[in-house]
């Protein structure tokens, strides 16, 4: 079967003085997989992520989504293109209710030229609002103030969030980390649950485990290079991602 | 007993960091706590720092009870420490660097032997010293990190992640250089690590931490061939 | 009827409300810092009398004018703004506020260091509109003012402004342009400040540049933070206390400033979001305690 | 209007003397802003109250040296109070809180300055010489030269302070990671308020210096200076002792040519304000500061 490319990436770069944080990576995202990108500490995972969602310029290379060049794009035109992504930190607006949170980036494509002046306080923006606070179980606690909530509640949060600009494609970044086991079980469920809707999802983890577990396919990040691609259970027995997460010498 | 943590359990924001974690460090040894990434290895060092306050438990340092102590106090028990990203201060000399890390000695002679001491080890830190800390290359910053922490004339250096983000050849030189600390100058060492290969290469004994649980207790020999430590780091 | 005091007192309460209420969109929605709203005050004030001293011009077209006027000159602020960080931000407002009050009072088409005198009141179906009705005209173009807030705060323009002040790249994710709606923030406030200097040099027939000074800005500023910076009655509570405080202090003339000084130290010590903004103890209080009712759409 | 070499060169000397007095004022501040990033409006009211000690002291003890310790040790004082009450535990608030309390704070110290010793001037006499010197045309003060002599010799001073002294070197640790400072045994609140009672000392002693140059001081000497020293403290990038120096020297000399070439054009302040907010533009993080 011919799989679609949805997002790809050629020879992309990014270089902070002389640290290269990523160096020349090559990714194809198909459309409808779930996809991990795995990697120790100081990998460039995040590096990466920043690149392709535009919080970042690279130092050379291409980001091709649906067949648009889109690097060098500032990020909120990328959110609107489709491409939704959380935080490794999360970054909820912390003062606002978890409905305005989620309302907020539901309007996302009223912020464009003057459509501004559209008010909110419509029936279709409400109802989506509190039907994604349905989808990650947070409908409890539309009313909470964000900022007062458990971290585990605000990674649902952030996930509601991306969700509501109506993505093609989900970018998690460490979305485990921090949590207890229950929640990660929580969110592994929701991360399946929206994988059997069809939605692609690009999922960057420090937590290997758990990225072996969800992911279809994966990529091993070392050192700002790819080292190592393919089926999960292949991948974590490859020798040089042994070394690049146990040190040298451990596969033997 | 140098070092003894007890029953340690701590928040890190709303994160339970760590779970009623216990362990202890003798004089002369190098103790090696491993885990994956976000297992609650750093926040046991800065627990021990004071840079976080436990929920619940009690750090005894040569039998003093220090829990409560603000960070600085413990500097002035003579606690090095060598923090999680190097976290040096970018905009001071290496020297000055080295001297803030020898601001609890109070005695110039000492200051200067100790100073001699750091470049002894590193030659390369003496020839860069009037140079800004921002310039260095990740191996040396890694080493004027440790220098720092050296420079009281620790009774125990606490290392966190010292191999973080450095080429596998740099990694090398870095644990080269715990392992002399270990051998010639005799200092006690409490080394949080992620890569568990090097960490076991240096260490008497180690400690595996998972989810803020310690999961594993041995020697490190007897580690090395203990499935568990794979299983945590890779799944399978 | 009320004595000509009351209306006098009523009437500042209003025009100064505007004034608060353009800050709040400006830093209490969007969080930008701006401590020069009495330079845009000014610049419409100035604005409006010229076009209807020199011009001949009604008060009407004057009245828009300033708004427009403000407005644009605050695009710029705003464009200017967006390479800021928050105390070169702070202290460039400051800076701009000291620039226009210097043109003000260095250039004499603008009053110079005399002022402009003799700006005539509005003229309604052939009236002069001054004491009481004056007083009225303020208060419905208050209600127009705080009705637009009001919109705001219920179109997508408002969440746009409390996304960047909360957070501007979490705002980024959701397709908000930052700079875009930092622009905004800053033209919207300016206009709104120009309204009510309009509305200023008309009531008080006569402006020097010593009504625009950075102490005005603090004045406005100590409005807006005291009645609750995201908080629309907020502003006109505001308005009206640290207007009326002086007044219920005058028999200890003396030290007024020093107890008005204490107030804002001690509101903003213990009650840092304001009499009635969002989370205040006091609206906790009224409310009983149930907290977040009110964005319950 | 006849520019000569004299003309000008008695310009400078004025630029000269004003860059004294705002630098005097900007050092303190400098070091204040540093160590805490707080924009400390109410440096201009300490400066206020350290004015009205020197004099009172004077007044009483009749000597210059007493009256100076006094003016910096009330203005001390005065700074570390503020410092722990009110800034300290604001440091979590959003930053327009802590920004308007010292607003409010400068506001208070100024009435309560004039509530108790009059809203009127005070002259400032001393019995210092007030001979004027003059050399091929150009006139200078002995108050000019005493004034230029001790903010320079401070401003050294300082300098040195935090280059070659253990405070110094704790300051500029715990500014850049106050997190590993603490863990390197130093003691940062100490060094917090060690920091406050140094600018806020340098803010007094600047009162009583001013006070003398002019040979008066009045509750609302602070007005002018409190936003000019932020221009200052801008134009060196914060939280520089060299950059506030050379930032005061560049206003000081600029402000008097501005004002003898173009003084109908814009008042001081407006002019200082523009050469900022230029400088801004193009430079976002100041003359001598750090670009991130």
């Amino acid at each position: 079967m011919e799989r679609e490319v949805i997002l790809e990436t050629k020879d992309l770069a990014k270089h902070f003085g002389g640290v290269r944080a990523v160096d020349g990576v090559d990714i194809k995202v198909y459309r409808g997989e779930l996809l991990g990108i795995i990697g120790p500490n100081g990998a460039g995972k995040t590096t990466f992520f920043n690149l392709v969602t535009g919080f970042l310029k690279p130092t050379r290379g291409k980001i091709i989504y649906e067949g648009r060049e889109i690097q060098g794009l500032p990020p909120y035109r990328i959110a609107r293109m489709g491409i939704a992504r959380t935080f490794q930190i999360v970054r909820p607006l912390k003062n606002l209710t978890v409905f305005e949170n989620v309302l907020t980036a539901c309007g996302y494509r009223d912020y464009w030229g003057f459509s501004f002046v559209k008010p909110w306080d419509r029936e279709d923006y409400l109802d989506k609002a509190e039907r994604l606070l349905r989808e990650v179980g947070l409908e409890d606690y539309a009313y909470k103030q964000a900022g007062t909530l458990p971290l585990g509640h605000l990674r649902r949060l952030e996930i509601a969030r991306a969700l509501a600009i109506d993505p093609k494609i989900l970018l998690l970044d460490e979305s485990m980390s921090g949590m207890s086991v229950e929640e990660i079980e929580e969110i592994k469920a929701l991360i399946r649950r929206l994988r059997g809707k069809g939605l692609t999802i690009l999922l960057v983890e420090h937590n290997v485990p758990v990225a072996v577990e969800l992911s279809d396919r994966m990529y091993v990040l070392n050192f700002g290079r790819i080292i190592a691609e393919g089926k999960p259970e292949e991948v974590v027995r490859n020798k040089s991602v042994i070394e690049a997460y146990l040190g040298a010498g451990y596969a033997a | 007993m140098l070092l003894r943590v007890e029953n340690l359990t701590t928040y890190y924001g709303k994160i339970m960091a760590l779970d009623n974690v216990s362990i202890d460090i003798s004089e002369g040894e190098v103790v090696a706590v491993i885990g994956r990434n976000g297992a609650g290895k750093t926040t046991l060092l800065r627990s021990i720092m004071g840079l976080v306050k436990p929920a619940k438990g009690r750090i005894l340092f040569r039998g003093e009870d220090i829990t409560g102590k603000p960070p600085w106090i413990r500097a002035k028990l003579r606690i090095g420490y060598v923090p999680e990203g190097r976290r040096l201060f970018p905009y001071l000399t290496v020297e000055e660097n080295l001297l803030v890390g020898a601001y609890t000695l109070k005695d110039k002679e000492e200051i200067y032997r100790r100073l001699e001491a750091v470049y002894r080890l590193f030659p390369r830190l003496e020839e860069r010293r009037s140079q800004l800390a921002r310039t260095l290359s990740g191996g040396e910053a890694q080493m004027l990190a440790i220098g720092r922490g050296l420079m009281v004339n620790p009774r125990i250096l606490l290392m966190d992640e010292p191999s973080m983000g450095l080429a596998p050849k740099i990694v090398d030189e870095v644990f080269d250089t715990i392992s002399s600390l270990k051998e010639e100058e005799k200092v006690t060492i409490l080394l949080v690590e992620q890569n568990a290969r090097k960490a076991l290469e240096v260490a008497d004994r180690v400690y595996l931490l998972d989810t803020g649980r310690v999961v594993l207790h041995a020697r490190a020999d007897e580690a090395r061939n203990d499935l568990r430590v794979r299983k945590i780091y890779l799944g399978g | 009827m009320i004595g000509m005091y009351y209306i006098t007192l009523l009437t500042e309460i209003g025009i100064y409300s505007i004034a608060a209420l353009g800050l709040n969109i400006t830093m209490g929605y969007a969080g930008q810092v701006n401590l020069g709203q009495a330079a845009f005050v000014g610049i419409g004030a100035i604005t409006s009398a010229l076009l209807t001293l020199d011009l001949h011009l009604s008060f009407w077209i004057g009245f828009l004018a300033a708004g427009l006027m403000s407005l644009l000159i605050g695009v710029l602020l705003g464009a200017v703004s967006i390479r800021l960080k928050h105390d070169f931000l702070a202290i460039t407002t400051i800076g701009f506020n000291f620039i226009v009050v210097g043109v003000f009072e260095y250039y004499s088409v603008f009053g110079g260091t005399t002022g402009l005198i003799g700006i005539p009141p509005p003229r309604i179906l052939g009236h002069s509109v001054w004491g009481f009705n004056f007083m009225v005209l303020v208060y419905i173009i208050l209600a127009l003012a705080a009705a637009g807030t009001w919109w705001i705060e219920k179109s997508w323009l408002g969440r746009a402004f409390q996304a960047i002040r909360e957070d501007e790249e979490a705002a980024q994710t959701m397709g908000i342009d930052p700079r875009k709606y930092k622009i905004l923030a800053f033209a919207i406030g300016a206009a709104l400040a120009g309204f009510s200097g309009s509305l200023l040099a008309h009531f008080k027939t006569s402006i020097t540049y010593q009504n625009f000074g950075f102490d005005k800005s603090i004045e406005i500023l100590t409005m807006s933070i005291l009645g609750g910076m995201d908080s629309i009655p907020g502003a006109i509570t505001g308005a009206a206390v640290v207007k009326l405080l002086p007044e219920v202090f005058r028999p200890f003339v003396e030290y007024r400033l020093v107890v008005y000084s204490i107030v804002i130290v001690l509101v903003l010590v213990f009650m840092p979001q304001g009499i009635l903004g969002r989370n205040s103890p006091l609206l906790e209080w009224l409310r009983g305690g149930s907290s977040g009712e009110r964005s319950n759409p | 209007m006849e520019i000569t070499a004299a003309f000008l060169a008695q310009e400078l000397i004025t630029g000269l003397t004003l860059g004294a007095v705002y630098i005097a004022i900007a050092l303190g501040l400098t070091i204040v802003y540093g160590i805490l990033e707080i924009l400390h409006i109410a440096h201009a009211g300490v400066y206020v109250v350290g004015a009205y000690v020197g004099l009172v002291s004077y007044v009483a003890t009749h000597s210059v040296l007493l009256a100076f310790l006094a003016a910096a040790a009330g203005s001390a004082l005065v700074g570390v109070v503020i410092e722990r009450l009110f800034y300290l535990p604001m440091l979590d608030k959003p930053r327009h809180i802590p920004l308007m309390i010292s607003i409010a704070l400068f506001i208070l110290i100024e009435e309560m300055v004039a509530n108790t010793a009059g809203h009127y001037p005070k002259a400032f006499q001393t019995s210092l010489p007030s001979s004027v010197y003059s050399c091929c045309g150009v006139l200078i003060s002995f108050q000019q030269i005493l004034l230029m002599a001790l903010v320079y010799a401070l401003s050294l001073a300082i300098w040195l302070i935090f280059e070659k002294t253990r405070l110094g070197l704790a300051s500029k640790a715990l500014i850049q990671d106050l997190e590993v400072a603490e863990a390197m045994g130093i003691e940062t609140n100490k060094i917090v308020d060690l920091n406050f009672i140094l600018g806020s000392a340098l803010a007094g002693i600047a009162g009583m210096l001013v006070g003398i140059y002019y040979g008066k001081i009045s509750p609302h000497m602070g007005d002018v200076v409190a936003y000019e020293s932020l221009v200052v403290i801008v134009l060196g990038g914060f939280g520089s002792i060299v950059g506030a120096v050379v930032g005061g020297l560049i206003l000081g000399v600029a402000e008097a040519f501005l004002a003898a070439f173009f003084s109908n054009i814009l008042p001081r302040d407006a002019f200082a304000f523009i050469v900022m907010i230029v400088l801004l533009i193009f430079r976002p993080q100041g003359l001598f500061g750090r670009a991130e």
